[in-house]
């Protein structure tokens, strides 16, 4: 999750509030096509259909909200990009729950519970670690190997550089607006039998997100990696230690820690604005 | 001076109102004025001085929670519950503003959203505490849930903060504001202390809405999570843009039209919050004006097609 | 002595933006900064007035330490500066553009005092550069000449202005609103006894006004002098040839 | 579109652009470039002459006049457009993608080329051929290249797609004295190897007028003198140096 939205703000230099909503949308979308098309035992099939689909429509969503951000008629860019993605997480969730009705579903899970040394773990927790390792690896190769991964990452670097080589920029924007989104119903459609379904499954994960953006630092990947792991050792910690109601406190006064601390996050550079 | 006492006669002509309406109109105007006073905040914060906070809700759930406990656990009065709400969420809103806002803009809607919902999550999570989702009950302030009274006090309510919203966006202290938000180098470059100014609006508007919420609490008696849900802060930033973002009226215009369109919509569901969803985006993409631009700008240009 | 910039040094990545800058300024003097593009001109115009931090050297005004201060402290000292694209509040009228310069200087506690004070300054500033018929206007409205001389006039807001850092105040700027700065210039000069450091491209000008002329040259100032001094070295023509 | 040498390759007529609305910083410049012949633009600071390059690459759009190139109106196309039409722009700044490697870097240079592979590797040849220095670096991260590498980079890597146009501004600032003639010497390559019309905007106004066929100089956003490189000796061109500083 945080690395959808990191990919994002690197190259359309936005955050997309709505990223709770695209895994809302994996979600539902695993879910429909697991009860429906595939079956319980195929759900391994329906991940990579659901993100297709979740792609397409960031991919679509993208010219129509994002784009005239940059078209020079928009006075306010951060505004207009804050406020038009949290009315598309409001949309979508409303239309979500007008839908279906406030009712968690789970598409079921076929894998039972694994034993990993002393702890009992669930299936379907290990089954989504684990694709959810794959499809990084994918996403890693894809980065470093293509020629479009090369463009995202120049375009990381420099948007005006791309632009020179030649790159229509308007392209890589919505590419990486429906990668970005579609890493968020990755993360959906994985977790569907672990977290359940319902209109506002995506609030929690992207919280997280946030959280270990601030941690890890604005705009990098190194960061949200690190940011993420030290996430969940912190809150583990606080949970065994501690008191396990209050595991999502943990993860945010780390945050204040962080910003008490160095302000720009563990990887984040020193940067006076001008 | 005309707008002021323009404004108090319409405060005034308001107060005779439970003499003649019924209770249910009269409980949606009460949410109303409480939506006023959330809706002022934010736009003082956002619309004016440019700093997203996404966590407005939120500080109105702390000074709910902050009177409903003292006064559930520790038997005080309920002004001291809600002297103590207004304390607390000065106090949250100052510390997270010094560690927050020396930061680029964008991190103050990061850091208020983690914010905003951890808080929801673990209001929900201390159930020893808070009873979770079964709600906290809370003495209503007047004795009885009898809606007339709670609508003298939050038409007052309203009617302070937006005055006080009024008189800062007259003062130097507003036009540092809206500087703030055109362009935050040349501020500080002119020599106002950006950061002072930020977090100085920051904690004001976070003690507004505390007290807001603290009240809140002792007309709903039941207090549950749900006042930090996120739809509140969609809805606060709804308001806003619908009456126009950065101009003080904006809450005036944009509550009483979506509190409405929510009231005739509620039968059906979730879906108004989608239909506002989508206004706000039309208007973004149209008109920051909000509605009320949008309308003339509509009226000019059929007036245009008329003569023409 | 005004202003003194002492061995000052700035450092972007690979790039040495400044190297071993000094420089200083006396009240009511005019001094002017060229070089070629990429000289350090506008990175010692936002060191001396506090946006960047220097990485060694020191920068004082009237004996006191500027260097790393906030950009706001450093103006409340009355020391200012315009930028090279015209940076305005372009959602506050012309007139309150004038107007917040004072009242981040007073302070919100005094500004109730010197509400009267502050409009009159502005009235007359608004008249002397003719601004007065758009002074309601939002400053995004503005035509280009406007902006610029608008900016400029909001420093002459600062009661105590000492010392006017100008980056590139003329370009692009219609020959009539020229006249006009410079007779603001001028104007708080002889009264007030207000410097300036004007960096700009406009020889023309720079000729008019300038009491001397530091030349910089690849982060380092080369050579300082009157005009005619500079245009007679065959160093500096060799520089701007591209001859280092 | 091949363009046979001496035939005109890009021209401006009456050219007006500029950043903020209401200052114009190009005034109605006009100019051609001829392939197979360097062009330069010298001029004061200020003079618009890097606006005038990022115009013609689509950066800006011109306020008024046109901007041609054979039967192709470049004025308002998006840059990537305008390099799709075989034009090259090697910005003022350093323009490399500091986490891509040095080899990524050229084959951005190459992207309108991809897929192309025996192109691609056959051009990253002949770069490396000029310059060693990359070649020995071509799997590092170009972050970790001096000032100069990363300059020779940027020119280096336009030089993939071998333009028919190439608009270079300043292309020597910021490096080391021994390496300026080498990045002249590319330039007078690709005009003779690939025919190309050179457009240069340059501060080593010196070291441009020895590879230059052509001068124009631009004075507050219009061409004040311009003529072929015969009539702009060395003495000439420090009168005109010096009487732009005169004011």
């Amino acid at each position: 999750m945080a690395l959808g939205i990191t990919f994002i703000y690197s190259i359309v230099r936005l955050i997309n509030w709505a990223m709770g909503a695209f895994y809302m949308v994996g979600s539902y979308l695993q879910f429909i096509l697991v009860t429906q098309v595939f079956g319980v035992d195929r759900w391994w099939l329906a991940v990579p259909c659901s993100v297709a689909l979740v792609f397409v429509l960031g991919a679509l969503l993208e010219p129509i909200l994002i784009r005239p951000m940059f078209a020079g008629n928009v006075e306010r860019k951060d505004e207009y990009a804050t406020v038009v993605t949290i009315a598309l997480l409001l949309f979508m969730t409303a239309v979500a729950s007008g839908i279906s009705g406030p009712y968690q579903r789970t598409p079921g899970s076929n894998l039972g519970t694994i034993v990993l040394g002393p702890l009992p773990v669930s299936g379907a927790r290990f089954a989504a670690l684990v694709v959810a390792l794959v499809a990084l690896g994918l996403f890693y190769l894809f980065i470093k190997r293509t020629w479009l991964g090369m463009a995202l990452r120049a375009a990381a670097d420099s948007r005006t550089g791309v632009q020179i080589a030649g790159v229509d920029l308007a392209r890589i924007d919505q590419f990486a607006f429906g990668g970005g989104v579609a890493l968020a119903a990755l993360a959906g459609a994985l977790l569907a039998p672990v977290f359940l379904v319902f209109p506002t499954n995506g609030a929690m994960t992207t919280t997280k997100g946030f959280e270990i953006i601030i941690i890890g630092g604005l705009g990098s990947i190194p960061g949200a990696l690190a940011g993420g792991l030290l996430l969940g050792v912190v809150e583990s910690l606080g949970t065994v230690l501690i008191a396990p109601q209050y595991q999502n406190a943990y993860g945010f006064l780390l945050v204040l820690l962080i910003l008490l601390v160095r302000p720009v996050g563990l990887f984040g550079k020193r940067l006076r604005e001008v | 001076m005309k707008t002021v006492a323009l404004g108090a006669a319409a405060v005034l002509l308001l107060a005779t109102l439970p003499g003649v309406a019924n209770p249910s109109l009269l409980h949606l105007l009460t949410i109303t004025f409480y939506y006023v006073v959330l809706a002022t905040s934010w736009n003082l914060l956002a619309g004016m001085t440019g700093q997203f906070s996404l966590a407005t809700q939120t500080f109105a759930a702390i000074g709910a929670y902050t009177t409903g406990l003292t006064v559930y656990y520790l038997h005080v009065p309920i002004w001291a519950g809600i002297l103590a709400a207004v304390a607390v969420s000065l106090l949250c809103g100052f510390v997270l503003g010094v560690l927050v806002l020396r930061m680029r803009t964008i991190y103050l809607a990061i850091a208020t959203w983690a914010f905003a919902e951890t808080v929801h999550i673990s209001l929900g999570a201390a159930y020893n505490l808070t009873r979770g989702e079964l709600g906290l009950s809370v003495p209503p302030l007047f004795g009885s849930l009898e809606p007339a009274p709670y609508f003298e006090v939050f038409l007052i309510l309203a009617a302070l903060a937006t005055l006080t919203a009024w008189s800062i966006a007259r003062s130097p202290l507003g036009s540092f504001m809206r500087a703030i938000k055109d362009d935050e180098l040349r501020a500080e470059s002119v020599g106002i202390d950006t950061v002072r100014v930020k977090i100085f609006v920051f904690t004001l508007t976070s003690g507004m809405t505390g007290l807001a919420g603290a009240f809140y609490a002792h007309y709903v008696a039941i207090l549950s999570p749900n006042i930090a849900d996120f739809s509140v802060i969609g809805t606060i930033i709804t308001m806003v843009i619908v009456g126009g973002i950065g101009t003080v009226a904006a809450p005036l215009i944009g509550a009483p039209i979506v509190e409405t369109l929510g009231a005739l919509l509620s039968r059906y569901g979730e879906w108004d919050l989608a239909i506002f969803a989508a206004i706000v985006i039309v208007l973004m993409r149209t008109s920051t004006g909000g509605i009320v631009e949008a309308g003339r700008r509509l009226l000019s240009r059929l007036r245009q097609a008329q003569t023409t | 002595m005004l202003l003194e910039v002492r061995g000052v040094s700035k450092r972007f990545g690979g790039l040495q933006a400044t190297r071993d800058v000094s420089l200083a300024l006396n009240a009511g003097e005019i001094r002017g900064l060229i070089g070629p593009n990429g000289a350090g001109k506008t990175t010692l115009a936002n060191l001396i007035t506090g946006i960047y931090a220097p990485d060694s050297g020191e920068i004082r005004l009237r004996e006191r330490r500027i260097d790393g201060a906030r950009p706001s402290a450093i103006a409340h000292r009355g020391l200012l500066r315009t930028f090279q694209n015209t940076r305005l509040f372009g959602n506050l009228s012309a007139r309150e553009n004038l107007l917040v310069t004072i009242y981040a200087w007073c302070g919100l506690a005094a500004a109730a005092r010197m509400r009267d004070e502050a409009e009159r300054r502005a009235a007359h500033l608004l008249q002397l550069t003719r601004l007065d018929a758009v002074a309601e206007l939002p400053a995004r409205a503005l035509s280009g000449g406007q902006r610029a001389l608008l900016q400029l006039a909001s420093g002459f807001m600062h009661p105590e202005l000492a010392l006017y850092v100008l980056d590139e105040p003329f370009a692009g700027i219609n020959p009539v609103f020229v006249e006009t700065i410079l007779e603001l210039l001028e104007h708080h000069r002889k009264h007030r006894g207000v410097a300036y450091l004007v960096v700009s491209h406009e020889m023309e000008i720079m000729r008019r006004i300038c009491d001397r002329v530091a030349v910089m040259i690849e982060g380092a100032i080369f050579l300082e002098g009157s005009l005619e001094e500079i245009v007679a070295d065959e160093a500096v023509i060799d520089a701007y040839l591209g001859r280092i | 579109m091949p363009i046979s040498a001496g035939s005109e390759a890009l021209r401006l007529d009456g050219v007006v652009s500029g950043y903020e609305p209401g200052v114009d910083v190009v005034r109605g410049a006009s100019l051609r470039a001829l392939a197979g012949a360097i062009t330069i633009v010298i001029g004061p600071n200020g003079a618009g002459k890097s606006t005038l390059l990022r115009t013609i690459f689509g950066f800006l759009a011109p306020r008024a006049g046109t901007i041609t190139s054979g039967d192709f109106e470049l004025g308002g196309l998006p840059p990537h457009r305008i390099k799709a039409l075989g034009i090259g722009y090697i910005p003022q700044q350093i323009n490399i993608f500091p986490s891509l490697s040095v080899e990524e870097n050229l084959k951005m240079g190459a992207w309108t080329l991809r897929g192309r592979r025996a192109t691609i590797a056959e051009r990253l040849d002949a770069v490396y051929d000029i310059f060693p220095a990359l070649a020995e670096k071509r799997n590092h991260r170009s972050s970790s290249l001096s000032g100069g590498q990363a300059r020779m980079l940027s020119v280096a890597r336009e030089m993939m797609t071998q333009p028919q146009i190439i608009l270079v501004d300043e292309p020597t600032a910021g490096l080391a004295p021994s390496v300026v003639p080498q990045v002249y010497a590319i330039l007078t390559q690709a005009r003779t190897a690939t025919n190309a019309a050179i457009l240069l905007v340059d501060q080593n106004v010196e070291g441009a007028l020895e590879i230059a066929d052509y001068v124009y100089v631009l004075d507050l956003g219009r061409v004040r003198a311009d003529g072929p490189i015969a009539e702009f000796s060395l003495e000439r061109t420090r009168e005109l140096i010096r009487a732009s500083l005169r004011g």
